[in-house]
């Protein structure tokens, strides 16, 4: 074609074969790599999930074997924790657009990005490995004693790939950390940056600070099953919750890890379709670093009847109730953005007003868990796995659906079937309800959480949310087709297709190996859609020439 | 009028009802919220779609008494919830007098119960109707969790330490018993049933069980086997601290400080003999770890409440 | 050569907290050793952080104070929950 | 590009602070790593006080004592080395270099030393090896072996990694620039220096329990 020789040259045109791609320190190429890998787990980790609820289509475990189904779940949970949903929006799309949206070239550290890919791959071999040999049967929470005396799969494989896979996400949080600090364009302040950006940021802090406590106490329970060291074993004067302090020191942080970039995708979303700058900019950017830090202080809600003191659990819960602020405080903003705008439902849209249902109510389903009393009956139930799924899956998943569609022309300049990606949300929004609110009803019922098998009167419900499973599957795997289909086949993408204001599409789709032929300079604030109250300010693309 | 489909497990506690109000009343707030926001989100996408003639004029970008209100409304409203939530929790620790102890044994993977008189039971427990029962319960191997949903209880039960949970069944009938702790292969095996039964039955049931000795009784043969009666005994010539009367008193430690003979204290004194040693003695117990399991732990813990009649079944004092 | 003076200042500062750290031990405080011997070890940190690695700037103490913060939460509330 | 070794920073010395920076949020990650350990024997130490006290008698305080010297001096070298980098007196760089990377080998050394010797008193209950203990509670005595073998051989591990670094830099000293010669001491250094604070905090806690 001859508009091929017309285009300026892009960074998926800088060389092709498995050394340019495998050898690139090019963050828009690391993320691809990211993005592949991570597809693979997903559907990995979601293959394990549909024989999970296949079994549990009846109450008897007619499927698998009791021990085939602890598995299981296990290497669900670790590989969708793991190896999906922390890296998941923060490595492929926060790798790809952090640089652009802040008008950098790269990262500031190409090499490390590409290193902690490397580090991520290495960790999948491990965690891969444990899974062929024959998995693990501790649930992803490794708790102790049982993960440390009684379990007898491969543990210590697993938690190192775990522990590895830590050390890439600590080193993509340095190299986030430092890029915000250092490298924004010049006139782009803290309060010009992209709601996208400052979650980042905030998510950048939770990996840093966090991860290593995992990796403590991942290191202790290696320790622990090669050497004996009883520091969980109370035989040995060890001390068994105290590995459920470490472990959710880590891990209820992680649960903001997974959802905090769901947010920033939203915030970039909604208001572009609406038309209207994101109602309360500052109220959002705020409340997303109170998310981080408040996080990391109600891990003990996860502890309220392990046996803590009474006391420790009105705090925890106390602390808890505070957290929940911030997440309403963005709810609102959120739907007020969409007030008086002008309003088009691309399905990048679709997926964010998705999000922002499912996402309320696996927020509001909160209350009940950080409410102590009501905890007390539903700890440990299905009510807790319908709770997290919302957030993750119906959070995070559906965000991620969403920044993938939205900046899809950006990744690949290359335009997906706007009709399939329509189906395709709308079948997932189904699939996803269908499968997971039912679990609400069984969790107050009293059904407990990693069961093989359960009493028959509870069989109705898992009937409905084994057939949601089936057309969440579904609507998962529309997108693989379409967008891979796409890849080839789709439209060419002009540089600013949905006529964003973000300084990722002031540049080519898909963009040169450096981002911008010239870099930009920031004149005004993140969202400017609204031409009155901004009328005095020209919108022009920043290509101002930088006043070096 | 459901079809035999659930929505409710049922209320067979004296607290059940007390938590189902709240739960209703969040779940009444937060419908009434979701549906709010549903509601409001739908209008404004079909008013403000692109095209449509709405009025667009005099929009902000924020509100800062709007902003304000809605955090002040949600803090407000969260600490009301949290309040409620905390009060009916904090009842957990405060037993009514007067209770019927029962000792439960989690283990890979069944419940075992022994009443006081020395009846066992697997996987199935016999309780009155109408009395305060406490659970006291401990773990063989890893974590497990007693959970009664028609009770609206549920408690860990830790290797290395005793817990407890109390309940008052106030309705004769069936219910499930599960380990909600996952715990290893047969986790969805580890349960049965809870028997509520009118006291009067109870007393039956409890005289068809094998007679058996008695928990307490059951302690003193262990007391006496594993030799703690030859220095613990008035007439010993080893000085060791008399244990008559001992659990729920104070005891003066030899680093001037002062603890309550509880459970813990007791079973750590067993276990580990040196941690705290009481003031005037000399540190010559061996530690028992390891030469006791879980179940014989239960029994000396029941013999040695039994020398203190008048004590609190539960360890209030150290709360 | 104040940089040489500083680094040996700090040196020497350092070896005589160690003698007075090592030295202490051996006195009988009655249980105040363990805080006297952490809070050498705080100011020997102190002076490592201050003279060797030349902590200035707003990034690298805003990093220090975050986890200084982060540990104060991490060691807090988990001897709280015990 | 100009003189930095990132593409992404525009000029040597906006990068200087970008690595600065990037050293110390690794530092902060690295001590909640330790501080996550540091908790665990804390709670340990609580618990067991007297079994611990006791137990920690058992370590050598001349040998603890003697390497704590060495890793100071060896942070001072470090020190020095980065001041020699600063006035841009390469060889002497190196000579400190050198001595910071030997001083951490002869720690390495007297570590082993210690640890041979606690393994032949059989104060080393890992790998199957015997534990023989003569003092009162055995039990938990021997879980501080344990924690103190799994602190040290943690902190030897990011001593080794120190060295090893140290070695590579002098290794590729030639082919480096000058601003990223500095660069590298610098952020070797931050690192060295934290090596050492982490055994500042270790050395009390493990050998000068008494009470």
């Amino acid at each position: 074609m001859s508009t091929e020789a017309l285009r300026p040259s892009s960074y998926l045109g800088e060389g092709a074969g498995p050394a340019a791609w495998l050898l690139t320190t090019d963050h828009k190429r690391v993320a691809w790599l990211y993005l592949v890998s991570l597809t693979a787990f997903f559907f990995l980790g979601g293959a394990f999930a549909v024989l999970m609820r296949v079994e549990l289509a009846t109450p008897a475990g007619d499927l698998v074997s009791d021990d085939t189904y602890n598995r299981l779940f296990s290497l669900h949970g670790i590989i969708m924790v793991w190896f999906f949903l922390v890296p998941s929006i923060p490595a492929t799309l926060g790798n790809f657009l952090l640089p652009l949206m802040i008008g950098a070239r790269d990262l500031a550290f190409p090499r490390l990005n590409l290193a902690s890919w490397y580090v991520f791959i290495l960790g999948s071999a491990f965690a891969l490995a444990s899974v062929l040999a024959g998995g693990v049967d501790t649930g992803w929470t490794f708790y102790t004693p049982l993960s440390t005396l009684y379990a007898n799969g491969f543990v210590s494989m697993a938690a190192l790939g775990v522990f590895i896979v830590g050390f890439s996400t600590i080193m993509t949080g340095i190299n986030f950390i430092v890029t915000i600090h250092t490298l924004r364009a010049p006139g782009l302040t803290w309060f010009r940056l992209p709601i996208f950006v400052w979650t980042m940021y905030a998510t950048a802090l939770v990996m840093v600070l966090a991860t290593p406590v995992l990796a403590a106490s991942l290191i202790l329970i290696v320790l622990e099953r090669l050497f004996g060291i009883g520091i969980f074993n109370p035989a040995l004067g060890g001390d068994p919750l105290l590995f459920q302090h470490l472990f959710w020191f880590y891990s209820h942080p992680a649960v903001y890890i997974m959802i905090l970039p769901g947010m920033g995708v939203v915030s970039e979303v909604l208001p572009c379709f609406s038309r209207r700058p994101l109602f309360g900019y500052k109220a959002v950017a705020l409340s997303s670093m109170a998310i981080a830090v408040f996080g990391f202080l109600v891990w003990g809600h996860h502890m309220f009847v392990s046996g803590q003191s009474a006391y420790a659990g009105v705090l925890f819960s106390f602390l808890s109730f505070c957290v929940a602020i911030p997440s309403a405080i963005k709810v609102f903003n959120w739907s007020l953005t969409l007030r008086k705008g002008e309003i088009t439902f691309e399905t990048p849209m679709l997926y964010a007003l998705f999000f922002l249902a499912l996402f309320t109510f696996g927020g509001l389903a909160g209350l009940f868990l950080a409410a102590l009393a009501i905890d007390v009956h539903v700890h440990d139930t299905y009510f807790v796995v319908a709770h997290f799924h919302y957030i993750m899956v119906g959070g995070m998943v559906t965000a991620y659906m969403a920044g993938l569609h939205f900046w899809w022309p950006k990744l690949t300049g290359r335009m997906y079937s706007e009709t399939w990606g329509r189906i395709a949300a709308t079948v997932t929004f189904l699939g996803f309800n269908l499968t997971f609110f039912p679990q609400f009803v069984l969790g107050f019922l009293g059904m407990p959480r990693r069961y093989h098998t359960y009493p028959p009167e509870f069989q109705f419900w898992h009937i409905l949310s084994s057939a949601g499973a089936v057309v969440l599957a579904v609507g998962y795997l529309m997108p693989l087709l379409y967008l891979g289909w796409s890849l080839f086949r789709g439209a060419r993408a002009p540089a600013n297709p949905w006529r964003a204001t973000g300084l990722e599409w002031q540049t080519a789709s898909p963009p040169p190996p450096h981002n911008f032929e010239t870099m930009p300079v920031v004149t005004r604030p993140a969202y400017a859609y609204d031409m009155k109250g901004l009328k005095h300010e020209r919108f022009s693309p920043h290509r101002e020439e930088a006043a070096q | 009028m459901s079809f035999g489909i659930p929505f409710a497990p049922p209320e067979a506690s004296s607290i059940a009802g007390s938590v189902d109000t709240l739960f209703y009343a969040l779940l009444a707030f937060t419908a009434a919220l979701g549906t709010f926001l549903t509601i409001l989100v739908v209008f404004y996408a079909i008013k403000y779609r692109a095209g449509s003639g709405a009025e667009r004029t005099g929009e902000r970008a924020r509100s800062l008494p709007l902003e304000v209100t809605w955090t002040a409304a949600s803090l407000l409203i969260a600490f009301v919830i949290f309040g409620w939530g905390a009060v009916l929790f904090l009842r957990r620790e405060h037993p009514p007098m007067d209770a019927l102890e029962i000792a439960g044994l989690g283990k890979q993977w069944m419940w075992e119960f022994r009443h006081s008189g020395g009846q066992r039971e697997i996987n199935e427990l016999h309780v009155p109707v109408g009395k305060t029962v406490i659970v006291s319960l401990a773990s063989q191997d890893v974590i497990h969790s007693f959970f009664v949903p028609a009770f609206r209880v549920k408690q860990d039960a830790v290797p290395g330490r005793t817990t407890h949970v109390w309940f008052i069944a106030d309705e004769p009938g069936q219910y499930h018993l599960f380990c909600a702790q996952y715990c290893g292969t047969q986790h969805s095996e580890m349960g049965g049933w809870v028997t509520a039964m009118r006291p009067e039955d109870y007393a039956a049931w409890l005289g068809n069980q094998g007679k058996g000795d008695t928990l307490a009784a059951g302690g003193e043969k262990l007391f006496r086997a594993l030799g703690c009666s030859g220095c613990h005994e008035k007439s010993s010539k080893v000085r060791a601290p008399d244990l008559a009367g001992i659990f729920g008193r104070p005891v003066a430690l030899d680093n001037q400080q002062t603890v309550i003979a509880d459970e813990r204290y007791l079973r750590d004194s067993i276990l580990d003999p040196k941690k705290e040693i009481a003031a005037g003695y000399d540190p010559v117990m061996p530690s028992f770890d390891g030469l006791l399991d879980e179940g014989e732990m239960q029994m000396l813990l029941a013999y040695l409440k039994s020398l203190s009649p008048q004590a609190p079944t539960k360890n209030e004092a150290t709360q | 050569m104040s940089e040489l003076r500083k680094l040996t200042f700090g040196y020497l500062g350092l070896l005589a907290l160690l003698a007075l750290t090592v030295g202490s031990s051996l006195l009988d405080l009655a249980g105040f050793n363990v805080t006297l011997n952490l809070a050498i070890a705080a100011a020997k940190a102190i002076l490592i952080s201050l003279l060797f690695m030349h902590l200035t700037g707003t990034l690298p103490r805003l990093a220090v104070a975050a986890t200084g913060l982060w540990l104060v939460i991490l060691f807090g509330l988990t001897l709280i929950g015990r | 590009m100009s003189g930095t070794e990132s593409v992404a920073f525009d000029t040597p010395q906006r990068e200087r602070r970008g690595d600065n920076f990037a050293m110390w949020v690794f530092i902060a990650s690295e001590a909640m790593l330790f501080g996550a350990i540091f908790l665990v024997f804390l709670v340990a130490h609580i618990d067991f006080g007297r079994a611990f006290a006791g137990a920690s008698k058992h370590l050598s305080l001349p040998l603890g004592t003697f390497n704590t010297v060495l890793l100071i001096t060896s942070s001072f070298t470090m020190a020095l080395a980065h001041m020699l980098a600063l006035q841009r007196r390469w060889r002497a760089t190196v000579w400190a270099l050198l001595a910071t990377s030997a001083l951490g080998v002869c720690f390495l050394v007297v570590k082993g030393i210690e640890y041979g010797k606690e393994i032949q008193e059989g104060l080393a209950p890992l790998l199957g090896l015997p534990f023989r203990y003569s003092g009162p509670d055995p039990v938990h005595a021997e879980f501080f072996f344990g924690l103190y073998f799994a602190m040290t051989s943690l902190h030897a591990l990011h001593l080794i990694g120190g060295i090893v670094v140290i070695t590579g830099m002098i290794a590729l000293w030639r082919t480096a620039n000058p601003a990223s010669r500095l660069g590298r001491v610098v952020a070797v250094g931050l690192y060295w220096h934290f090596v050492d604070i982490i055994w500042v905090f270790m050395f009390p806690v493990l050998y000068l329990i008494n009470r």
